[in-house]
């Protein structure tokens, strides 16, 4: 019934169709950009308008924002986070610093450009992004979404080895459970 | 005993968080037994980075140093750098720089309203104030373009003087804050709830405020008058009226009076200011940043902060660029040490809430 | 003030022969120099018998060329309203000083990040190894001799870019005096 | 043979309604939270599509057994306090399987869910799941109290123990209980504002302290079950106090008015408070609540 290539693809639309409006963010602040984020959630800007929650674990959450510049120590927890996560996943580079290290450009314990470490579906420019710029973030992940193009995830785990050889390369004692889905 | 506790890990991805750290805690049924901090998830080396920058560079790193009130560490090292320079300030520009502290002071309690609430469920708060906050942001926005990140406050003055009608703007704020503010305490205060939830609460007794270094409205909380804009005072606040609140309780729901009051007392000392505030230069100027060296030394100047006491040391070896600064973050005394020893035999409900209550702020203990 | 002032530098000199005033500051400071070894003694009578109750900032300059670290204490008394630097000299290649986190607890945390950060080791400090960084394989970071700039560049990658508009960069950085480049008169307020 | 399948359908349809009516409240919880919250909010159907993504998102868990009988046991137990509380009086849609001394079979039955949650909880081996089970355990213990109470003092009062039968008591008499037994229904309702997890009695699954608490581990088709069942047992626990309160009620319209009525206690007053800490709670419930529950007993034994 279902295998059918045409019903495949109303399928697929109802599905990105649900997933386009219903965006849980994970409630982790791993940078400064944390500090637009309750404004984005609050009145005047209101993102839950759009679908947008926050999540309060990973197993829950659609999207891994990543607020701001990552240090070597927080990459390590972000990583397990992102894997803990379930598919369908993306993840929303914020701030200059995760494109190209922002600011940070030559700080010994940041990572400079964030999607040779994890697969990203879109970039918010700026230090800070304004909520406006954060809302247009996610305007264009649900964009993205119904169009089914953000496949991070899938990208993830086809690249798998090379994610995990950039990872190790800075993470010197790699201590964590294999990915397994 | 001690073999039936279970380990508890608040962080670093935890909602009840305050920025991003972790607080490994042993429970014993709600109880928590032991309490150890682990930071560093912030550390981006901003002082080390300095040192590959100019004077003037710095500045921009100076703002991330504590993301929700950038300015008085702006204005301790514009005040550490004038100090060691010898650069006079015109009275105006220290009149809007007052105003500039000020205006960060009430956005930052706007934001630990949010902070505190959500950590006990009251979520309407948060909303509330977190919105409201947004017409702060609007004034630092038309007066030095950014919401959050000013680089206003520079050494010899400010960037850019006020707009035409901004006076008038901020006086209309303060009007519809003042308003809000009665909402926000038949919400918050006035609450059976909240009052049974702060009372007792992490109580940190006089003399352990003392003897643990911890500084600003905690310790104003625990019932000592102490503040640097009365003790040390810097710009004009010799010149303003107004009180120190004060209360005894040292516990959660007495910092929140206390940062409560303050905020009255805020935005009397802004509409003291507008009122007195001299027409002329507003800037000193100096020379080109990339030629600009300061004379060998150091300097020491701090700031009363919503969260307490920031500092800023710098040294100059007589270069371009700074030989060394270190900032004293205010959380920095009572974000690891403190915390661990004030939440054992707290309720593991109450972590979150004491954590906000302190103001504790991952990224100026790390930078 | 200045009697205030003087009156504290009179009675550290009797009690601390090592101490080595300087008093030209034109705000409320006054600044000791004192062996390493007086550190825990000048601290505790400062805090005791003084009033210098509360610990402001503990700091450290690596002076590379000189081949010395200086550890910077500032303390702060509320009731004389004046502030003391207390600082001392290490050995760069050997740095190891006294424990004062007896006297305020919060030393503790800036003891941690100093031997972290310098490498400066403080004989009786009961703390976790790590503090800010993990796994942390290099020499202590904040040392002038490790460049971070360098390590950034070995360590992550880096997005081409960077480069543009560096002879803009250079104009403005090798400029003299107010007048401003052409180039930037029309963006000049 | 025909009345069977005609009850089989009917609680198909039963079933449906329940779920659209309780997402439906869900979302409308949303929405006017956000109204004094000085927001616009989410659309009303903002749920439906929560539940539909999570049911389409992909589950590669697996702690045990239990954990993935965690959810069944929510469901189990909403499905079947669904089926005993009679929906609507005088209609072949919503049959109900109501029994004689069904009010002391459903106090069971409604601990049954939580308690098989506390088993899935507790395998998923996350402490704050395990936490949030020990707080969720002891918050019933202190709102059964009251509720019991409430309970037992209608048992007395009306020499019945089914739900119909006080349903029948309401009809003859012409006043609903919540006038005639006025103690009962204030301990009822005041049991109920910790039934439906509000604040200040949110404190199982509180975000700030425990991270959501037993659900922390669930995602996707896990939470899309527990979100249904959730939805499901609020509109059984609804439609029960209706039933025993309000009269019952005639027609669907009816019904929503009074239950939606009765949704907004809770609602509006976990809008304006804080969270109790646990041993708080629990305090509260054997305070007030079980005063007004004894005097409901008092009420019914006296007169």
């Amino acid at each position: 019934m279902m295998n059918d290539k045409n019903s495949q693809k109303i399928v697929d639309i109802i599905q990105n169709w649900a997933r386009k409006h219903s965006i849980w963010v994970l409630a982790y602040g791993t940078g400064c950009g944390a500090i637009e984020i309750p404004p984005t959630m609050t009145s005047r800007y209101d993102a839950e308008r759009l679908g947008v929650r926050g999540a309060a674990t990973p197993r829950q959450a659609d999207v891994l924002l990543i607020t701001g510049y990552l240090t070597v120590k927080t990459m390590k927890r972000v990583i397990r986070v992102y894997e803990q996560m379930q598919d369908p996943k993306y993840v929303i580079g914020f701030g200059s610093c995760t494109i190209n290290g922002g600011m940070y450009y030559d700080s010994y314990n940041t990572i400079k450009v964030l999607d040779k470490y994890l697969p990203v579906d879109v970039y918010i420019n700026g230090c800070m992004p304004r909520p406006e710029a954060v809302l247009s973030g996610f305007a264009q992940l649900q964009k993205r979404i119904a169009e089914g193009r953000a496949n991070g995830a899938q990208q993830y785990k086809d690249n798998l080895e090379w994610y995990r050889a950039n990872q190790k390369k800075i993470i010197p004692n790699w201590i964590m459970p294999e990915y397994n889905w | 005993m001690r073999e039936k506790a279970t380990t508890l890990y608040i962080g670093p991805q935890h909602p009840g968080i305050t920025g991003n750290m972790m607080v490994k805690v042993q429970v014993e049924g709600d109880t928590i037994v032991k309490a150890r901090t682990e930071v560093g998830y912030l550390h981006r080396a901003f002082e080390k980075l300095q040192e590959r920058r100019n004077w003037l560079q710095s500045f921009t790193l100076l703002c991330r140093f504590c993301v929700p009130e950038p300015d008085p560490v702006e204005e301790s090292y514009a005040r550490a750098v004038e100090l060691l320079e010898g650069r006079e300030v015109p009275e105006r520009a220290k009149y809007i720089r007052v105003l500039m502290l000020e205006l960060a002071r009430i956005g930052s309690y706007m934001l630990w309203y949010g902070g505190q609430n959500g950590s006990l469920g009251l979520y309407t708060m948060g909303q509330w104030s977190v919105g409201d906050r947004n017409y702060i942001l609007d004034l630092f926005e038309e007066l030095t373009g950014g919401r959050v990140y000013h680089m206003y406050i520079w050494p010899g003055g400010v960037r850019r003087d006020l707009p035409e009608g901004f006076a008038e703007k901020v006086l209309r704020t303060m009007d519809y804050l003042e308003k809000r503010l009665k909402d926000y305490d038949d919400l918050m205060f006035d609450n059976t709830i909240f009052q049974k939830r702060t009372q007792g609460v992490g109580i940190i007794s006089k003399e352990k405020a003392v003897e643990w270094g911890v500084v600003g409205p905690v310790l104003r909380g625990s019932g000592i008058k102490s503040d640097i804009r009365i003790d040390d005072p810097y710009e004009v606040y010799d010149k303003l009226d107004f009180i120190v609140p004060t209360h005894e309780g040292g516990d959660i729901w007495s910092r929140a009076l206390v940062r409560r009051q303050e905020i009255r007392q805020s935005i009397r000392i802004i509409r003291q200011v507008i009122e007195q505030m001299p027409s002329g230069e507003y800037y000193n100027r100096i020379p080109n940043p990339h030629k600009w060296a300061l004379p060998k030394g150091d300097a020491y100047a701090r700031t009363e902060a919503t969260r307490g006491e920031v500092g800023m040391y710098i040294v100059s070896d007589g270069g371009v660029h700074p030989r060394r600064i270190h900032f004293r973050g205010a959380a920095y005394v009572h974000g690891i040490t403190l915390l661990e020893d004030l939440l054992i035999g707290e309720n593991v409900a109450d972590i979150s809430a004491i954590m906000n209550s302190l103001g504790t702020c991952p990224p100026e203990i790390e930078r | 003030m200045k009697e205030i002032k003087e009156n504290i530098i009179q009675r550290i000199k009797a009690n601390f022969a090592d101490a080595a005033e300087k008093n030209d500051f034109k705000d409320n400071r006054v600044d000791f120099s004192v062996k390493k070894e007086t550190i825990p003694s000048i601290l505790f009578y400062l805090k005791d018998e003084m009033g210098f109750i509360h610990l402001s900032h503990i700091s450290c300059v690596d002076w590379l060329e000189e081949g010395e670290l200086e550890v910077v204490f500032i303390v702060w008394s509320p009731k004389d309203k004046i502030k003391v630097f207390v600082r001392t000299r290490l050995d760069r290649d050997n740095p190891v000083m006294d424990n004062v986190d007896m006297i305020w607890r919060q030393a503790n945390t800036y003891e941690r990040e100093m031997r972290e950060m310098f490498g400066v080791q403080f004989t009786g400090l009961v703390a976790p190894e790590e503090f800010l960084l993990e796994d942390w394989q290099g020499p202590p970071p904040f040392r002038r001799d490790f460049d971070t700039a360098a390590y950034a560049e070995k360590t992550f990658w880096h997005r081409p870019g960077r480069e543009d508009a560096q002879d803009v960069r250079e104009t403005i950085a090798n400029r003299d005096g107010e007048e401003i480049p052409d180039f930037a008169k029309k963006y000049s307020r | 043979m025909e009345t069977v399948l005609m009850d089989i359908l009917g609680a198909v349809v039963t079933f449906l309604v329940a779920f659209v009516v309780g997402m439906t409240y869900g979302g409308l919880s949303r929405k006017i939270t956000a109204r004094v919250q000085n927001r616009k909010g989410p659309p009303w159907y903002q749920n439906f599509i929560d539940a539909f993504k999570l049911g389409f998102k992909k589950s590669a868990i697996h702690h045990g057994v239990m954990h993935h009988l965690g959810g069944a046991f929510l469901m189990v137990s909403s499905v079947m306090t669904l089926m005993i509380v009679p929906v609507l009086s005088h209609n072949n849609w919503f049959p109900n399987l109501n029994f004689q001394g069904d009010l002391i079979f459903l106090l069971y039955i409604m601990t049954f869910g939580p308690l098989g949650m506390a088993l899935g909880a507790g395998q998923t081996g996350n402490p704050n799941s395990a936490i949030g089970v020990t707080r969720g355990l002891s918050q019933m213990v202190g709102f059964e109290i009251p509720w019991v109470l409430a309970l037992v003092a209608l048992m007395i009062q009306y020499h019945t123990t089914s739900i119909t039968g006080l349903m029948a008591a309401q009809a003859h008499s012409g006043t609903w209980l919540m006038f005639s037994s006025p103690f009962a229904f204030i301990a009822a309702v005041m049991a109920m504002l910790g039934m439906f997890r509000y604040s200040p009695f949110d404190i199982v699954g509180a975000p700030t302290e425990l991270a959501s608490g037993p659900v922390s581990e669930n995602g996707g088709k896990y939470l899309f079950v527990m979100m249904s069942s959730g939805s499901v047992f609020t509109f059984a626990k609804l439609t029960l106090y209706v039933d025993l309160f309000m009269g019952g009620a005639d027609n669907l319209l009816i019904l929503l008015v009074k239950t939606f009525a009765l949704y907004l206690i809770p609602m509006l007053y976990g809008m304006t408070t804080p969270r109790y800490r646990t041993e708080q709670a629990v305090r509260w419930f054997w305070g007030w609540p079980s005063f007004f529950g004894l005097l409901a007993i008092l009420q019914a034994v006296i007169f």
